[in-house]
């Protein structure tokens, strides 16, 4: 084992927990907080796949405002601190059944597939990836009208969000 | 830089018009701020780029293009759509860029802005003047126009098409550029659309020049077809022209040729040539400054302009002995056209319909000139008529201006501002229109040496003499000749003698928004000859280069040469310019009404019946043949009848199938039947629809493994 | 002579001997000289935050007409540290419904997310002879900046106390709203080096992008104090509405290091704008000369940043919160889009012109650019105002 | 060297942990708490993909994680919003209490 693997399995494992703290915690606030740290986990994900753009925008978008906006929603949407009754519905022997079945057959998929052992090519060392991905963004021969329309939607639903939440008097 | 600014050049006027029809279309200040704006900016932009041009060394070209259309698989085997600045182009960006911005400058005087709002006037028609009270008595001023606004964001989206005909690289654009001042034009003539006068003038505008059109694009669909490009510079290869007037084509004509001439019908439409020029008189129904950019600036220039550009291909398979088909065809319609028009022009008495044949046969001098293939000549004619016509047509709004002042001075209505019979002496009312417009009409003679007239008509009628086109040079020297005759006759009218009505005593000069384009674009009426004065000629040449020759003449692949002096056609071109201008004035110094004129002869003065002929010829029976044939006979007779008949036939097969097939079978079996089963597997089923947003997903879930399994075991495995 | 010309050179290559002399694998030496030197550098920070406690209390004593510390030590020096021995001596008090690891937990966060920022300020133009640049760094500086806004909510939840909670909404919803103008003038200095790495801003500083730019270090100016949450923004912790907001519950040691990080982060941010705006360490080439000659010029443009932020803080009148989201949302973060378009189209248009032209046509810009939004927010503020105190005519008298 | 295999695998399993999360909490918050976990996991694998692909100057994975961004950040403001409007309305945000909409 590399140190890489090493490096690899310990973020992992650590995410995983993370994220199976954020669907079976029974505080709402712990979940989100669970979530929180999954997303840095994911992030770090990225720093090891040399997305260091990817991580650092994860950072500042996943945790700097989506999950800021989730612990807000949890706070506006109680009337005390504690939550109460149980946090699974009736079916959730069910819901695991599936989440179950779902990994094994993405498993059983992805093992027929050759190109699971891929390894990676060496990352060349004077490739600069942020300003080739601002080119990719924003040329025509790129993805600049998939990155417009992306755009479009953050508006919509900022209009949108501002609309549905409006507290009318 | 020049590239990227390039692009940008028509931007500003089309903002305009979308920033004035879509938000300021209130605020006249604030329009018109608007639009003259964006004049200054593409203007400053084009004098950019014309400054880059000329200093640059063996200018040959700024251009630029992005694929466009996916019409291959890979970009560069795209259609390509991009800008290009040649020498030529440079040129006509100079001088359009100069018009249309002294024209926008000189709408605001002539809609007379800052003037109150009439007592009656609507939208649609011409402002009738507003009375104001001052110092205790009333009097009528001029009134401000009600659809200010709105003529300028016509006025700059003429001016949008007329610049990316400029700028385009390739024919596909610059048609789309020739179409939307098309359709401006049409909005521009009927400006005043309760006139019906402006309305037909703007439709018969309209249908004419689409004739044209059609021809054009017929061409344009020709030459794509045959060599898969529209980009100028790649049909203008070696190569390609070499094939294109190898291979021939109908009427044993050379595929170039045929094509060429194709274009060029587009042209005689909208540079109105004979027999299509018939729409450009009647379009003075339009405000001044309109006429002013049709007329001069940009749509008419435009037409000569497509010619010129298509020159390479129009003597693709001209060997230098002889004129090709094609060649002779655009020569005989140039000269036939100058001299013809020219013969109108002497018996009209609306100021402005003189301008507009004079127009007209200007642009029979430079098609000709092209038809012979004096390829700079027509160019520098272009440029220089370009700049006395706007200077001309400016003048002839300024001294209108100045007669509706009189008009409403004195109240009487019935007296036509136009008239030149109700002027006369209007030099001291209004000395700079008068100078100005002294100027512009002694370059529109070919006043020698001084004016820039003189020099680009000597140069047209030297090429014709030189290389032997003996007639094409006497019609020309006879339609000059005309030129200087009723030029002065319309100056002498105009602007000497006495005032003949009162109106003429109390006409005014008009405000400085109106003069400021009259003085400099006088300027260039004067100085502009002094760039292309030939090397060869006596005394004066040598003194300047003769640089419009360089500097445009790279344009082709080889620069053209310079023609042999020969003293034929300057003495020609003296004596016509000064018999004509002293013979006016001398025939007009005393007239002093319509009847005393003695070359009112019906025939010219109703333009050889040119309306009343193709009203006869092409109107009439059209009209007859949609009233009797299409709708009385076609419609009603034929088609009425066959639709009659289906009435009861269907009738009978309906009510037939109604009561046999679809009450019993259909409705009870079917219908009924199929609500039925509905309703029962709907009651069964609504069970399922719990409204939890987590049933619906664990079932589709569910579903979708099971189909994926079922998939796997029966199509995969 | 070497030493002194780069003693953290001589330093490191000095322990690397001594732990390759001691059987050692390079590799580990190199990881092991990596974290001495961050221990260094975050050692020095926190004295230097103990430092500017001093500072902060001597300054605001003198803005308000006072004399402040000058008791213990010369001028009063030493008396932060009679403060951090008294707050390491206090109880260490965590509220009875509480939620504990989350309580505490925020003070550390909130600490960590100050000194992280440090990861990417360009000290000196070569450390160890080494001139790394975060490709990214630009970015960094946000992503630091949501988890400090992370530590605040946790610390207002946790502490469940309604006044804390209140702050800590306030707080972050502030927080949040001023980042985004903050990130959209932060584009600027990376639309004129080309890179968002802080290395390549700095050394393409030929200019101060203070010159090119004036209207962005304004904004990110008036961001960063937003951010800090101090005065005029500091409605997480008024005192006169919130006793003292998100960290009220907080006492001993904990509250000091929300106290000493608030006060690190404001000296960081002054840095900051350094960096962006008036060249970082850079001071016609002195900086060349000795490494920690560059850093001394870098923390002495830091230190004048602070100042400015204090003196706005002690100046400056608190803003009513909607005031003040409302200020964010339609005036700084509009006139920052608009500033980033401008600047874009005018860098398009100007490139290639000679210095001195594209310095002046920028300046100019940016000029245009706040006359015009100042226009606009006046007439829309009169309008505001006559709303609601009715339309008043002043009449002048003949 | 890692290989593909596990990022693609170590993907799958936080995708089924959020699916888990959706299929079974109460909470309509939590449930948006397992769709984020979820579309995380998407953007591994399509940061996986980018780097073990071909090609690593072709930037199509990082892009489309990108837009994934952008869609999450969106999906977030209005299912909170929404959230929060039906907490005002109907004092309730367990998902299965908000069953109007059935037969």
């Amino acid at each position: 084992m590399t140190g890489e693997q090493i490096t690899f399995l310990a973020v992992a494992l650590f995410t995983l927990g993370s994220g199976f703290m954020v669907v079976t915690s029974g505080n709402l606030v712990h979940a989100a907080l669970w979530l929180v740290s999954t997303l840095f986990g994911v992030a770090v994900t990225y720093a090891v796949l040399d997305a260091s753009f990817l991580a650092v925008v994860q950072v500042v978008v996943y945790i700097g405002a989506i999950a800021i906006l989730f612990i807000f929603a949890v706070m506006l949407t109680r009337k005390d601190m504690r939550d109460q009754g149980p946090q699974m519905n009736k079916n959730w022997w069910f819901g695991a059944l599936l989440a179950v079945l779902t990994f094994a057959g993405l498993f059983f998929l992805l093992q027929g597939w050759d190109g699971m052992s891929r390894t990676a090519a060496v990352y060349p060392s004077n490739f600069d990836a942020v300003s080739e991905l601002g080119n990719a963004l924003t040329s025509p021969a790129g993805y600049v009208l998939p990155f417009e329309v992306a755009s479009v939607l953050l508006v919509a639903a900022l209009v949108g969000a501002v609309y549905v939440a409006f507290n009318r008097k | 830089m020049e590239t990227t600014l390039i692009w940008l050049i028509p931007l500003p006027p089309a903002l305009a018009f979308f920033l004035i029809v879509l938000f300021t279309n209130k605020s006249k200040m604030l329009s018109h701020t608007i639009g003259v704006g964006a004049a200054a900016l593409s203007w400053l932009g084009s004098m950019y780029v014309f400054y880059k041009a000329i200093t640059t060394e063996h200018f040959s070209g700024f251009a630029s293009s992005i694929p466009w259309l996916p019409t291959g698989l890979t970009p560069d085997k795209w259609f390509h759509i991009g800008v290009l600045i040649d020498p030529l182009g440079a040129a006509v960006l100079f001088f359009v860029s100069i018009t249309i911005f002294m024209i926008f400058l000189y709408s605001v005087g002539y809609q007379n802005f800052g003037q109150p709002d009439g007592d009656h006037d609507r939208a649609g028609l011409p402002p009738h003047g507003a009375t104001v009270e001052e110092h205790g008595h009333k009097h009528v001023v001029p009134s401000v126009e009600p659809m200010y606004s709105r003529f300028f964001a016509f006025l700059g989206l003429f001016a949008f098409g007329m610049y990316v005909l400029v700028v385009s690289d390739n024919l596909l654009t610059m048609f789309v550029g020739w179409e939307i001042m098309g359709l401006c034009s049409y909005l521009l003539i009927g400006f005043w659309y309760g006139k019906p006068s402006a309305r037909n003038a703007a439709v018969k505008a309209f249908m004419t020049t689409r004739i044209g059109d059609v021809f054009m694009l017929l061409g344009i669909s020709y030459l794509y077809s045959v060599t898969g490009t529209l980009t100028f510079r790649e049909i203008f290869t070696e190569e390609t022209l070499h094939m294109l007037a190898e291979s021939t084509t109908f009427f044993g004509m050379t595929v170039s040729g045929f094509i060429a001439l194709l274009l060029f019908i587009g042209t005689v439409g909208k540079s109105a040539q004979f027999p299509l020029h018939v729409w450009l008189p009647d379009a003075m129904e339009g405000p001044t400054p309109v006429s002013a950019m049709i007329h001069a600036a940009t749509m008419v220039s435009a037409g000569v302009y497509a010619v010129i550009r298509m020159f390479p291909l129009l003597t693709a398979d001209y060997t230098g002995h002889g004129l090709t088909t094609t060649m002779s065809i655009v020569a005989f319609i140039g000269a036939f056209t100058a001299l013809f028009a020219a013969t109108i022009a002497v018996a009209q008495n609306d100021i402005k319909r003189v301008l507009a044949y004079s127009t007209i046969s200007q642009l029979g001098f430079m098609i000709a000139a092209l038809g012979i293939s004096a390829y700079i000549a027509a160019a520098f004619h272009l440029v220089t008529h370009a700049f006395f016509k706007a200077l001309l047509f400016l003048g002839s709004g300024s001294v209108i201006h100045g007669m509706e002042h009189g008009v409403l001075h004195t109240g009487n209505h019935d007296v036509d501002p136009q008239d030149m019979y109700n002027m006369g002496g209007l030099r001291k009312k209004m000395p700079i229109t008068f100078w100005t417009f002294l100027i512009g009409g002694f370059a529109l003679s070919g006043f020698p040496l001084i004016t820039a007239g003189f020099w680009s008509k000597d140069e047209i009628l030297a090429d014709a003499w030189a290389h032997g086109h003996t007639a094409v040079f006497w019609t020309l020297a006879f339609a000059a000749l005309l030129t200087a005759f009723y030029t002065m006759r319309q100056i002498t009218l105009t602007f000497l003698g006495e005032p003949r009505t009162k109106e003429a005593e109390h006409a005014q000069e008009t405000p400085w928004t109106m003069t400021t384009p009259l003085v400099v674009l006088s300027v260039f009426a004067v100085t502009f000859g002094w760039v292309g004065i030939p090397e060869h000629f006596p005394v004066l040449g040598g003194l300047v280069p003769n640089w419009f020759h360089d500097f445009v003449g790279h344009t082709l692949h080889e620069v053209p040469e310079a023609v042999e002096f020969s003293i034929v056609p300057l003495l020609t071109s003296l004596g016509v310019a000064l018999g004509g201008l002293f013979f006016g004035w001398l025939a007009y110094r005393n007239v002093n009404s319509v009847s005393e004129d003695r070359l009112q002869i019906p025939f010219l003065k109703n333009k050889y019946y040119f309306d009343e002929i193709y009203d006869t010829v092409f109107v009439k029976p059209i009209y007859w043949f949609a009233e009797n044939i299409v709708y009385k006979l076609m419609d009603q007779q034929v088609i009425n009848g066959i639709l009659h008949l289906f009435g009861p036939a269907t009738d009978g097969v309906g009510s037939f199938i109604r009561n046999k097939f679809d009450l019993p079978f259909i409705n009870r079996l079917i219908g009924d039947g199929s609500a039925d089963v509905t309703y029962w597997f709907g009651g069964k089923l609504r069970a399922v629809q719990t409204g939890r947003i987590q049933h619906y997903l664990m079932l589709a879930l569910v579903t979708f493994i099971v189909i994926g399994v079922v998939l796997y075991i029966f199509v995969l495995a | 002579m070497d030493f002194w010309k780069d003693p953290l050179k001589v330093a490191a290559d000095w322990l690397m001997g001594i732990f390759t002399g001691w059987g050692m694998p390079e590799i580990a030496a190199q990881i092991l000289i990596g974290f001495l030197g961050i221990l260094l550098l975050i050692s020095l920070l926190m004295v230097l935050d103990i430092f500017l406690v001093w500072v902060e209390r001597k300054v605001v004593s003198r803005f308000q007409d006072r004399i402040g510390p000058n008791r213990v030590g010369p001028f009063g020096l030493i008396q932060p540290f009679a403060d951090i021995i008294k707050l390491l001596i206090k109880e260490d008090i965590t509220p009875g419904g509480a939620d504990r690891t989350v309580y505490n937990l925020a003070p550390i966060l909130s600490m960590m997310s100050v000194l992280i920022l440090w990861a990417v300020v360009p000290l000196a133009p070569a450390i160890l002879g080494v001139d790394a640049d975060l490709n990214i760094g630009a970015l960094y500086i946000i992503a630091a900046g949501a988890i400090g806004t992370l530590s605040i909510i946790m610390a207002g939840w946790a502490s469940n106390n309604k006044y804390s909670l209140i702050g800590a909404f306030r707080e972050v919803a502030v927080m949040l709203s001023f980042e985004i103008p903050m990130l959209t003038v932060m584009l600027i200095p990376t639309i004129f080096a080309g890179s968002m790495g802080i290395v390549k801003i700095v050394n393409s500083q030929d200019t101060w992008y203070f010159f090119l730019a004036p209207l962005a270090a304004l904004i990110f100016f008036i961001a960063a104090i937003a951010e800090l949450g101090r005065a005029p923004f500091d409605m997480g912790e008024a005192e006169s509405e919130l006793v003292s907001g998100y960290n009220i519950e907080y006492s001993g040691m904990k509250f000091g290091m929300f106290y000493a990080g608030e006060l690190l982060h404001a000296f960081t941010f002054g840095g900051f704008w350094a960096i962006l705006f008036f060249g970082g360490y850079r001071f016609f080439g002195l900086e060349l000369v000795n490494p920690l000659l560059a850093i001394a010029i870098l923390f002495f443009k830091a230190f004048i940043g602070y100042w400015l932020i204090m003196w706005v803080r002690y100046t400056l009148l608190r803003i009513r919160i909607d005031h003040m989201l409302a200020f964010n949302w339609k005036f700084l973060t509009p006139v920052a889009f608009v500033l980033l378009m401008v600047t874009a189209l005018m860098n398009a248009l100007l490139s290639g012109l000679p210095g001195w032209l594209y310095v002046s046509g920028m300046f100019l810009s940016n000029v245009l650019l706040t006359w015009g939004a100042l226009e606009i927010a006046r007439h829309y503020s009169r309008g505001e105002r006559e709303k609601v105190e009715g339309k008043q005519v002043v009449e002048v008298g003949h | 060297m890692v290989p593909l295999s596990w990022y693609l695998i170590f993907a799958a399993a936080l995708f089924s942990i959020g699916l888990f999360g959706v299929l079974s909490r109460r909470n309509a918050v939590a449930i948006l708490l397992g769709i984020e976990l979820m579309l995380n996991s998407v953007n591994i694998n399509l940061a996986a993909f980018w780097r073990y692909g071909k090609d690593v100057t072709v930037m199509t994975g990082q892009v489309f994680a990108i837009i994934v961004f952008a869609v999450a950040a969106a999906e977030v403001a209005v299912g909170l919003a929404l959230v929060i409007s039906v907490y005002r309305r109907r004092n309730t945000v367990v998902a299965d209490e908000i069953n109007m909409m059935k037969w």
